[in-house]
């Protein structure tokens, strides 16, 4: 049994949140067992965001997770946080962007993704979280991009299906820049 | 820039009484710049040995940890109890109560006007954003009529959420209140009618005349979904119509007037 | 039932309310429950029903009285402090009788505290926070399509007792996504009729009331007794509980709701360390299944009890297992959540012992 | 044109949230976004070095007191 | 007498809306009084049958056995949200709180301002009696100043307890209230004068305007340590003074006459 | 000591407080306690003290929690729905460590009730009606002397462990008249100082704050640890019971309070049956004296709990018992009170099983 | 004088308090107190048995609503 | 050890609380164990009242008595209620002016005091339960009669202290009147 404990962290506005729940929503799509707990801020706003999501062959017991085995990275207080958490060949996939300092652990996977300039340079910087999804399915393989398509499309509907396609090519570069690093 | 090598005074920096903690509140909220009018007044007064700041449950929960003054949190609308409490235990020291509209005007109604028309000696300071702040930008007993929030998802009617509350007016049928006056910090040009306007509720109590409070017509960008200075244009043309600004008691210039004080 | 759908906890319940029949909410907002209120602030205009953000949690438990008292299917939800608020009213609710769900998304306390999930309120809910000889059942999910289930449950328990009923559920519940799938919606018309005691106005019939009063103090003493004898009833029929993994227990574990399924990740980690460990969930929390956990107790040398407390289901836990057994307590406070390796460590530490 | 200089702000740009209610408050425009960002990630409001005529206004409408407003003991006028 | 032998006609008796039970009230106490006065205007409505009486706690917590309507008690001060409750889930019943002073405007200010402010559609009486009836003669928030009360024994002062509050006043300034008058029932001729307030706060509800209430100003014999007859004149001498009599609000006279009613 | 004066318990209660340096009081009339608030408004003024008439209970127990932070000793007095009302308030006391004493005058519940003593609020007083993980000094005297010395006490705990403290009296305890000697009256001013924490004005040094709050759960676990170990210290420290007739017992009676008294006349009773009956009373119900307690039931078959409720302390009797003793339960519900007789014919009714 | 009676009342004397309220009301003083006790232990109410004339104001001011006021079709007009 | 164990019931306003606050205080001035206990009314007015005192050599376990020895009985529905429960060879004492029916026990001593008349005489109605207070001392003897003067005594001061002498009067006639009956 494959169980992908992952957890998502960044500042408040990065869209650390709808990167895990769209992990979520296509592990559910695949008819896997599936929880998203997000770490819900204080009643104030701005700070830092996270979230635990849970991908499981069998019914998640907890959703709370002190060793994950995924890390998404997208801001330095985190990777100082969640990075000595993670266990042992885990994966950590860092917004380099943002990120100008080098993870200290060797026997990790490491995947490097300036995701905001590549977001910028498709027009929309807000979409650095969907690089960064792109790029950890595709190392992680916790689920398929057509999943996190139908996920996509799920989510995106009204107004918001406008950036559906941004979102779509977002996804695609960042598993390019993730199957570049994986050689 | 060399401008040091020039001679020059300090006309204005940040004020003692402010412990220098960053605020913890949104880019742009009003909370900020009332904050900095109330410590200004402390430190003019020189009461900051003497004040007790009784933080509300709202925004401004933190609000005794950004001044230098002995300060609290009450429970959720029990703030003009808490500071009766204190009062009345000693009435040496100055209490002043910081709240916001959920806090004062709906789960504190009863502590609110009772405290107000008792006449107890302590100073409030009425933070009226038309929302629920700090939980997320929930209807206020404020929210103007039309306006949508996240639980007023269909926009406020009077026949489904009422109308918005008046607390100032109220505070007109009130006789132990000595001041109440209500006003905005949304123009530069506001700011010293604003200090006037406290440092009068602060003269109620020192005075002895009776409750102080200043209703401040404030912004919520983060909630209103606007940008700070947006914020402030719509707060001009919306709020001011629904909460007209103005004295609405004083029984507190003609005391400073016997007693000499300005 | 429909397809699975993604839902957040607080929006699960309020779903799962508004299939129950449910049309008439009251609430004020608190975090981290908030979501709940929002949700049913948008629902209830779709499908008829009634919203209304009430002053205060005093208030909102007051009109619960009231809209029950008329007949309808009402429900609330809160966190600790608003829930606190909540006491009188509630055990007004219970003396007069009236049916109603209360959801409690516990946080951190005491006081103002934090809003992170935490299980501290066990005494407040389970063993009544108000005054006065009487029991609310209480259920605690542990995940969210048990949320669902037991609220729908929660309403039918209510009405058929004539009680308010409470879910226990914590800031993990509340703000945690999982798929759920609902079950179909109930035609509010079709739900049996209160017209025996409901305050529907008194056409072709007396003038009735409904009271938590009488200054006879006789006379209240048997509308006390009519209490007893539904809690009698309770205890008998509405126990509930979870067992994972006892089939060949040496150790047992103890826990509610959220750190229930924590607790099962460290059940899983203690049997690949070779230990034979079990979990025993209660779900209804009053009534508590002290029967079964007594019977349980006997084939082990340890009961172990989790929460995220200071020990206070323990209390319900040593009654059952009443010294048979080593009853050690492992729990965080204040909103700290407990992690599946910290307890096995704690259940370790007493193994060593 | 001749600018005459009245006086001059600090801002202390770590504590600023980037809100822009200064430069929406300067009478003479004399504040205006940084290019760089705080640690917070906000881009902290900028004197642009000459100008302010010490009317306290940025100073009044900045609502995280960031703001130290000096006045010369005598005006500098420039170009 | 052989009275019975003259013909006659009946031109007042026991209401039909009243329970026959005898009101467990103190010898000449107003409560009494405003009850028949309840009861013949549901007679007269015809609403006996979608009537649902709230009764407080207070000298009045029995009022729902007096009646012949559907009933209950609301806990102390709570009656208001009770009735929101009720009216909100069904609103074709006819929902009247009838409260104390203390119930309605100490421990239920909250509820009572909130639920005017919503503009309810409920109809509720405020028995003003300055006292504490049913604990046994404490002061109220309406108690007159210089009053003796088992909590005020040396005077009601507005430095230690406070002024007596307003309710009226207070309702005008709360734009969901659509009909509020004060009025008394110390005197035959004030019967009608009360009985056409009530109806009009009837009204207020029957016509969908918003929340009806009226104060009845009225004698508390037993702790007032007078006799009935005595009790009557002191109200006269003194609560008119500190309640004045009259309309506050009245938004349903209008309405009445745009439906034809009267 | 002076002399032997009769006084109504409530009255009682009140002058004890003075006597006690206590010079500031909040209340709201309620039966049967209202006596006392009355008391209060006649006797401060005149030791130059605070008596406030609050709006509602939720504001009273507010007004404690201003007065006790900026330092005053401080009291109230309420019956059961006050009680519940100010839950909250006493939760937010308990995190923030400020002292206070409440005065429980316990009727008969549930809802309105009736105005009867009563100790169906045992569960809300005892474990905490309030919300979050946090405990409260709970003392019920069974006279009127008794209870002089345990009011006069309660505000020396409260202050030594910076606590809330109730005491549990009910409305008996409130009513009845009983001679009673008072201790001479501290000085307030004497009492120690509590200028290392109370908001006195920041006048040469920091400013502080006294908070029940703290948005980050760890820190927020750092105070609930400091109020753990602060209840450990009192469950050391502070437990007090009597033992009545218990050296030769085969039966033993728990009751508490007046409930205490009135079983004292049934165990005479049961001896002059020849039956060794003999009662443990705990004084303190939190903390609730177990060892000694389970001590005792080593040397019963029965030990049977006696209460004005459905059987609330009967909880902590069984938890100190284990198993090792049947524990039967008499109970009159709703304000009713037990008589001597009744009392002895329940047992009598047990023995013949 | 001729005294003209325009109507009756009846007392419910087992309900009556003996407040005297309808005593004090009535503007032709023809109610007094009775001498006997009901079993409540009060003096009732009771009507002299003429001069009534119907007005009300007893009914309108009781309490306890002890009170049925009647008024003849015709008047009776006694010495 | 002789336990008193007396009940004193009537209507509110006829006084028994104060009887038996007489008869409590005077046993604490000789030195005696006492309680008092009332039956507080509901929060209305009006209705029955009564009270119960217990004194004894000994501590009082319970102010609540089931079995009383003594009753004083002001009026017929107390009369109906505690007739029944007054313990064998118990004493009775009846206010014969407000209780036109006799009591059917047989087994206990009863004194007839036609107390509003005495004190009607004495000028002053409200002293009846003064005159019920002398029958009943004399015929249970629980407290002497100096004892309950120094109780009155205490209690009546200030204004109060002008009935004091209407008061004893009437404590006197009640002692004469159980004293006769005695016989
Ligand atoms: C008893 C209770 N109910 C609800 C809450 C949740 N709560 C926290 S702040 C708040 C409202 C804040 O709004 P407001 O008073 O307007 O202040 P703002 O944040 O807008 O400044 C609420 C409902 C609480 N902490 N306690
Ligand atoms: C929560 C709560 N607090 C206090 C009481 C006690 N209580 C009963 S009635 C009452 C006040 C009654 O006064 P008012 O409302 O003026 O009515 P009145 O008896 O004068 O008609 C109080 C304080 C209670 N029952 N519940
Ligand atoms: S949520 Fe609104 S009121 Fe609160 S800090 Fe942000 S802007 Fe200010
Ligand atoms: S002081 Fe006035 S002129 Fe100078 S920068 Fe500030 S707002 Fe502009
Ligand atoms: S007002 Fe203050 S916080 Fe806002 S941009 Fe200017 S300096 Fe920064
Ligand atoms: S106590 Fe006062 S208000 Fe209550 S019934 Fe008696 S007279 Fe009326
Ligand atoms: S109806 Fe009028 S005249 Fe007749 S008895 Fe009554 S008050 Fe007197
Ligand atoms: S008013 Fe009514 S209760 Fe009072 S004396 Fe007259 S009839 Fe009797
Ligand atoms: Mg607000
Ligand atoms: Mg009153």
């Amino acid at each position: 049994m494959m169980e992908h404990k992952l957890i998502a962290a960044g500042f408040g506005g990065q869209g650390v949140m709808l990167f895990g729940q769209m992990v979520a929503q296509a592990g559910m799509i695949e008819g896997k067992h599936v929880t998203w707990l997000p770490s819900y801020g204080p009643e104030m706003r701005g700070g830092t965001a996270n979230c635990t999501v849970v991908v499981s062959d069998e019914p998640v017991a907890s959703p709370v997770v002190d060793k994950p085995n995924e890390i998404a990275i997208f801001n330095i207080p985190s990777l100082l946080k969640f990075e000595p958490m993670l266990e042992e060949n885990g994966i950590l996939v860092l917004n380099t962007s943002m990120i100008d300092r080098e993870p200290t652990r060797k026997d990790i996977t490491i995947i490097r993704v300036p995701a905001n300039e590549v977001a910028d340079k498709l027009g929309t910087l807000k979409a650095q979280n969907m690089v960064m999804l792109g790029a950890y399915i595709e190392v992680a393989k916790t689920v398929s991009v057509e999943s996190v398509f139908k996920a996509l499309e799920a989510k995106m509907t009204g107004k918001k299906a406008q950036f559906l396609d941004v979102n779509k090519k977002a996804i695609e570069e960042g598993m390019k820049i993730a199957r570049q690093q994986l050689g | 820039m060399g401008q040091e090598l020039q001679e020059s005074i300090v006309l204005a920096k940040m004020p003692k009484s402010l412990s220098g903690k960053e605020f913890t509140y949104c880019p742009g909220c009003h909370h900020g710049i009332v904050h900095r009018i109330i410590a200004e007044l402390i430190d003019e007064f020189q009461l900051r040995e003497k004040t007790v700041l009784v933080a509300p449950v709202g925004c401004s929960v933190f609000a005794y940890e950004f001044f230098d003054v002995d300060g609290t949190v009450a429970a959720h609308g029990r703030a003009l109890a808490v500071a009766t409490g204190m009062k009345r235990a000693r009435p040496d020291m100055f209490i002043i109560t910081y709240q916001g509209d959920g806090d004062l005007a709906a789960i504190g109604t009863a502590e609110t006007i009772h405290a107000a028309n008792r006449g107890e000696r302590v100073t409030t300071i009425f933070i009226n954003n038309a929302v629920y702040g700090m939980t997320g930008g929930q209807m206020a007993p404020t929210t103007l009529l039309g306006m949508k929030t996240t639980t007023s998802p269909y926009g406020r009617t009077p026949e489904r959420e009422g109308y918005p509350i008046h607390i100032m007016e109220i505070m007109k049928a009130l006789p132990g209140v000595a001041y109440a006056e209500r006003v905005k910090v949304s123009k530069p040009q506001d700011i010293p009618k604003a200090k006037m306007a406290i440092k009068k509720a602060f003269y109620a109590q020192l005075l002895d005349v009776g409750f102080g409070i200043v209703e401040v017509l404030s912004t919520c960008p983060t909630n209103w979904g606007m940008d700070p200075v947006e914020a402030q244009r719509w707060l001009e043309e919306n709020m001011t119509k629904e909460f007209p600004l103005g004295v609405y008691v004083d029984k507190v210039t003609e005391v400073m007037k016997e007693k000499g004080v300005k | 039932m429909g397809e699975k759908i993604m839902v957040k906890g607080t929006e699960a319940i309020g779903e799962a309310a508004i299939r129950a029949g449910c049309r008439v909410y009251f609430g004020y907002p608190i975090t981290p429950q908030s979501e709940l209120t929002e949700y049913m602030a948008r629902r209830m205009p779709q499908v008829g029903g009634v919203f209304l953000q009430a002053e205060s949690e005093v208030a909102t438990v007051n009109m619960m009285y009231g809209a029950s008292s008329v007949g309808a299917r009402v429900m609330t939800s809160t966190s600790s402090p608003g829930f606190s608020l909540m006491q009188e009213g509630i055990s007004y609710m219970a003396c007069a009788r009236l049916p109603g769900v209360f959801v409690d998304v516990v946080r951190g306390g005491p006081g103002l505290g934090d809003i992170q999930p935490s299980q501290g309120d066990y005494f407040q809910i389970v063993k009544g926070g108000g005054h006065g000889d009487y029991r609310l059942p209480v259920f605690s999910p542990s995940s969210l399509q048990e949320a669902v289930e037991l609220t729908i449950h929660a309403f039918d328990v209510a009405d058929k007792y004539r009680t308010p009923v409470v879910i226990f559920a914590d800031g993990m519940m509340g703000q945690m996504m999982e798929p759920v799938e609902f079950p179909d919606p109930i035609d509010p018309s079709t739900l049996p009729s209160k017209d025996d005691w409901a305050l529907t106005g008194a056409k072709g019939r007396k003038a009735r009331y409904v009271t938590s009063f009488d200054i006879d103090p006789y006379k209240l003493e048997k509308m006390n007794l009519v209490l007893q004898e539904t809690y009698k009833e309770i205890e008998k029929n509405e126990q509930k509980w979870e067992e994972f993994m006892t089939d060949d227990i040496e150790v047992l574990f103890v826990a509610h709701g959220t750190v229930g399924r924590i607790v099962k990740s460290a059940v899983k980690l203690a049997r690949q360390k070779g230990i034979k460990a079990g979990l025993f969930r209660p779900i209804s929390l009053y009534p508590f299944p002290y029967k079964r956990l007594s019977e349980l107790a006997e084939k082990v040398d340890i009961v172990m009890t989790v929460e995220m407390s200071s020990g206070q289901m323990l209390e319900d836990v040593r009654l059952a297992v009443e010294g048979k057994a080593e009853t050690p307590f492992y729990g965080r406070l204040a909103g700290v959540v407990p992690t599946p390796g910290e307890i096995l460590e704690a259940l370790m530490k007493e193994l060593r012992r | 044109m001749a600018k005459r200089t009245l006086g001059y702000i600090e801002i202390d740009q770590e504590r600023c949230k980037g809100c822009g209610l200064c430069i929406d408050a300067c009478p003479v425009n004399v504040i205006k976004f940084s290019e760089d960002f705080n640690s917070k990630g906000y881009h902290p409001a900028e004197y642009m070095g000459e100008g302010c005529i010490a009317c306290m206004f940025c100073y009044y409408m900045c609502p995280d007191v960031c703001i130290t407003v000096y006045k010369y003991k005598t005006p500098v006028v420039s170009k």
